[in-house]
């Protein structure tokens, strides 16, 4: 009899009911009882409980073992060859797409399946459809502006995640001074010859972008280089004359505006542009003349939208790196 | 043409493997940006001027700077550190 | 071993590729695993731009109104290199502000550590 | 051309219209912004849905002036009208449960931030539905890549912050997978879009030309995907995501965002690569086995959890191996019971998700299992709610998991050579759901003194939970019709 209550806990039962318990039993109570009984001179005193009620009796049984037994030991252990053997996967990967490679049509050949009926039509046929002299302009901005137009919300979202890991609460005084002087740990104050070079050269530089973004469908380039140039020449800017200077033009609310409008716009734009394709309506934007500033319909608008937001998105994640605030 | 762009795409394995090894952050970074500086070539070279264009407004421009000014940060949160735990220390 | 010669342009978009690769999932530094994810990127693009690329021929962006397919090279995979150019340099900032909230809390840019300390501390701020 | 057929194009560009307007109103603007606009797809959903079974086919929607080859094009059928319904009502209801404690886990200045993040989401699930075009996909994975890593990273801990930033290596590594499978795709073929592809696709199968490169490209897309849709050996990101992510972030990122990606796929097998040339293919035998790896070990790791949230994470990720064994059947059979199995999954694990929440609440928000004891009496709604949803996931009779597991059982007997390894893992990994589910179910009935609730979870979450009881119910009892809808809607596809 004392040798079967010895056992009970090896047993298949308690180890079931310890385990739908969380670690206890539902026989604890007798158990509790019995033991109460055998050792009574070792005068531990444990109180009886209810079987539902049993956090804080010790944690044994299959489930408490089952549940210190971890995998991350075992790698752990494999450590040294779990090194070596990313390398080797990695290496795999490398070797299958090089022998994939291998077998993949020549470069620079003309015969190549891509260069079939899709890319004809792009090249023949594109300055009358689009107005474009630039095909690649043409290509993203009209055949294909569905994937465009992801691509301008993808930097948006991109943007409003920056904003939330790193803008600073603006009511908060005291956080704003210490990002401010934070800030000036590092940062070259009033230097004259950084100064002067600046001064020569952030208007060319916005010159250039305005240039690329103006002749995206002419040359070149696009709403998107350019808006990088102009991006670039502001952060420029920043660095040589501090916050003082830019917060007086380039605020929060004029980033907000801007690419609200801009977006919106570049959304209700191709919205229609795509209503009436699919619905096969006349669509009255003018194409104009090919090769004129002035043509090449909806492009040339959607490029300054797109260089404006991808200008204020990359100022907006300078400012937000550097300090968490426009001003 | 024939000649220059098998230098290039050599260039850009070994700065590859540059940035792979290179302990410094820092330097990997500016290696960073020679390879997106060869990267623009090649493009020019492969009558992309767009991506060129492009690669070098991005990659080489703003990317860099992005990084750079969170390696900058990185730092001012490493000094401001310890300068608080200097005053800390003076205190006591 | 010929195929790989004949496409030289895409064998060392597939090494950069791979190089970037492991980078971004053996480095245990943050700014590290960024730039190997760029590099990544960017051998991906050489691939696809390579694609595009025919012998002697030039750049899509007519000149003197000849609108002849023999005259320019495809300019499917240029459009799509400059989307996806947008796509990896939004995921880079992203990345690097997390680097750096992840320092200001942590003070290490091993991402081993920084996972090994988050699970430690539970879920308070 | 009807108006209707307008509808899911609307819908796209609308949410992404409202994410833009989200992040420059008020949180309260933000938060009816959001819901008019969840409100509007749900409509929008049904309605094509209705036209496309009146009129028995799919349609095809321009996007622009230029026809397919040239320009952009979305597509509809009932699978994919079917999947946009259901999505866009979990998400709705994933909201509406789980509102408190988005304002109480958000930064007030940043909640409709939160709600900009949810709208771009929902922007991108659509579009990964609807789209007929590889590159479009691509573009709308990374919207959906970074919005919910915005998801994750509002609720300000740094361990939410350590885990997106798990969650977007992962997630990048992924993407670049699958972007490189789309490379070559292009390079062998020369289209983007979905169906000429396949048509290349069968005349490349058919002259044996391009062997390599085309299996390179089934598994650089299965693994892509699958590492982003957290198949078991890629999964490290999600429990701790789900760990430290508000309660309608984890609803949302368990039944929206890693589903859609197994959406995505069995997409691409039928209108990209074609099912044929699938079937012929080695590489379904890969993931039929991390399937059946992940359908244990993720069961197994869920029984060794002492947080009821990570628990129910990691039986996400059984679940998730359910889906892709049955793609990895090969078998049609297989692939009709995966999809029907990505409803019923959504629908459970989303009632499971919101109803912890007001279990834990009820309890003072402590999570762990322990400390669940008897808050079923505190918050009965919660309480059934989550035995209906844990029901689910084990495979009870009359509700939506009995029908996923018989359909797989099902289909299991079609393809003789999986049939035993198939059904075992099955029964194994049933007795293991059920054992950690029924558990917690125990755990929380048992009775208790004091009733009252520390939290009073409120109306907006009753109402969500048993909205989405009754449909999980719904689910299982007209389990076969719903089958048929998805038997015509896969035939669609091909």
């Amino acid at each position: 009899m004392s040798k079967k209550r010895e056992d009970y806990e090896k047993s298949f039962w308690y180890k079931i009911s310890s385990f739908v318990n969380d670690g206890k039993s539902f026989a604890t109570k007798e158990i509790k009882e019995e033991k109460h009984i055998v050792e009574e001179d070792k005068s531990i005193n444990i109180v009886p409980m209810s079987p539902w009620d049993t956090e804080e009796i010790e944690r044994t049984g299959l489930y408490d073992s089952y549940k210190h037994w971890s995998f991350e030991g075992i790698l752990k252990r494999a450590q040294k060859f779990y090194g070596v053997f990313s390398v080797l996967v990695c290496v795999l990967i490398i070797g299958i797409l090089l022998y994939s490679i291998s077998k993949l049509p020549r470069f620079g050949n003309a015969e190549n399946p891509v260069n079939n009926e899709v890319s004809k039509r792009y090249i023949e046929q594109g300055i009358e459809e689009t107005g474009a002299v630039n095909i690649v302009t043409g290509m993203i901005l009209d055949y294909r502006a569905f994937d465009t137009l992801g691509e301008s919300h993808v930097l948006f979202t991109a943007c409003i995640v920056v904003f939330i890991l790193l803008r600073l609460d603006s009511k908060d005084q005291k956080t704003l001074e210490e990002a401010e002087a934070d800030d000036r740990n590092f940062e070259p104050k009033n230097d004259t010859i950084l100064q002067k070079v600046t001064r020569l050269l952030v208007p060319p530089v916005f010159i250039f972008g305005i240039y690329v973004i103006l002749n995206g469908h002419l040359s070149p380039g696009g709403g998107f280089s350019g808006g990088a140039i102009i991006g670039a020449g502001l952060i420029l800017y920043l660095n040589a004359f501090g916050f003082k200077k830019t917060g007086k033009f380039f605020t929060l609310r004029l980033h907000k505006i801007i690419s609200i409008i801009a977006l919106g716009f570049y959304s209700l734009s191709k919205s229609y542009s795509f209503f009436t394709g699919a619905n096969h309506l006349e669509s009255f934007i003018p194409k104009g003349t090919p090769g004129n500033i002035l043509s090449s319909g909806l492009i040339l608008p959607l490029n300054i939208a797109v260089g404006m937001v991808v200008a204020c998105t990359m100022y907006g994640f300078y400012v937000m790196f550097r300090k968490g605030g426009y001003k | 043409m024939s000649f220059l762009m098998p230098v290039l795409l050599l260039f850009l394995i070994v700065c590859a493997v540059f940035v792979a090894f290179t302990k410094n952050p820092l330097s990997a970074i500016i290696i960073y940006m020679a390879f997106s500086l060869i990267m623009s070539i090649i493009w020019a070279l492969m009558q992309s001027p767009d991506l060129a264009i492009t690669e070098a407004a991005v990659g080489a421009g703003v990317t860099s700077i992005l990084m750079f000014v969170a390696l900058k940060k990185i730092h001012a949160i490493d000094v401001k550190e310890t300068k608080e735990g200097k005053e800390d220390k003076d205190n006591e | 071993m010929i195929g790989l010669f004949n496409n030289l342009e895409a064998t060392t978009a597939i090494i950069v590729f791979g190089i970037g690769f492991t980078t971004l999932m053996l480095n245990r530094n943050m700014i590290k695993k960024i730039i190997g994810f760029d590099m990544m990127d960017c051998g991906m693009y050489l691939f696809l731009a390579s694609k595009g690329y025919i012998e002697g021929r030039l750049a899509p962006i007519v000149v003197n109104g000849i609108t002849d397919m023999d005259a320019y090279i495809n300019p499917i995979p240029a459009g799509l290199v400059l989307t996806g150019i947008v796509v990896s340099v939004s995921v880079s900032a992203v990345m690097l502000s997390l680097t750096i909230r992840l320092y200001r809390k942590y003070h290490t840019l091993d991402i081993d550590e920084i996972m090994m300390r988050a699970r430690e501390e539970g879920d308070d701020e | 051309m009807d108006f209707v057929q307008n509808l899911p194009f609307f819908g796209i560009v609308a949410a992404l219209f409202f994410g833009v307007l989200c992040s420059v109103v008020h949180r309260r603007a933000a938060e009816i912004l959001t819901y008019l606009l969840l409100g509007f797809e749900v409509v929008a959903s049904v309605l094509v849905l209705q036209f496309v079974i009146r009129t028995g086919s799919s349609f095809t929607y321009m996007m622009g002036h230029f026809p397919a080859p040239w320009g952009n094009e979305i597509r509809a059928g009932i699978f994919e009208c079917f999947t946009a319904f259901f999505f866009s009502a979990t998400m709705l209801l994933a909201l509406v449960g789980g509102r408190k404690h988005i304002y109480h886990e958000v930064e007030s200045t940043k909640v409709n931030l939160y709600y900009t993040m949810a709208c771009l989401l929902l922007s991108s699930i659509l579009a990964l539905i609807y789209t007929n075009d590889l590159f479009t996909a691509y573009v709308f994975v990374e919207i959906n890549t970074l919005s919910a890593a915005g998801l994750i990273m509002t609720k300000r801990s740094g361990k939410a912050i350590a885990a997106a930033t798990k969650y977007m290596v992962m997630s990048l590594l992924g993407s670049a997978l699958f972007l490189m499978g789309i490379c070559t795709t292009y390079d062998i073929t020369g289209h983007l879009l979905m169906s000429n592809i396949k048509e290349a696709m069968a005349a490349l199968h058919a002259s044996g030309q391009y062997a390599v490169p085309i299996s390179v490209i089934i598994g650089l897309m299965s693994i892509g995907l699958a590492i982003k849709s957290a198949l078991y050996p890629f999964h490290t990101w999600l429990p701790d995501a789900h760990g430290s992510a508000s309660v309608s972030t984890s609803a949302i990122l368990s039944a929206l965002v890693s589903e859609v990606y197994m959406f995505l796929l069995i997409k691409i097998f039928y209108r990209v690569i074609g099912w044929d040339v699938v079937q012929d293919n080695k590489i379904m035998n890969v993931l039929y086995l991390f399937g059946i790896i992940a359908m244990l070990m993720g069961s197994i790791h869920a029984l060794r959890e002492s947080d009821i949230k990570q628990m129910i994470a990691y039986s996400s990720i059984a679940q998730f191996g359910y889906i892709f064994m049955g793609i990895g059947l090969g078998t049609a059979f297989g692939m009709q019971a995966a999809a029907f199995h990505l409803f019923a999954h959504a629908s459970g694990k989303a009632l499971v998700f919101i109803a912890q929440a007001g279990l834990a609440d009820a309890n003072g928000g402590d999570r762990r299992i322990v400390a669940l004891k008897g808050t079923a009496h505190k918050n009965p709604i919660a309480g059934l709610t989550f035995t209906v949803g844990a029901f689910s996931m084990v495979g009870i009779p009359f509700f939506a998991g009995f029908i996923s597991k018989y359909n797989f059982a099902t289909a299991a007997l079609y393809s003789p050579n999986k049939i035993v390894i198939t059904l075992v893992t099955l029964a194994i990994s049933t007795v293991l759901n059920a054992i950690y589910f029924l558990r917690v179910v125990l755990r929380i009935y048992s009775p208790i003194e004091d009733k009252k609730p520390v939290i009073r979870s409120g109306f907006a979450f009753g109402l969500a939970v048993t909205v989405m009881a009754i449909g999980n119910i719904a689910l299982g009892v007209f389990g076969s019709n719903v089958m048929e809808y998805i038997i015509s809607g896969l035939k669609m596809f091909g």
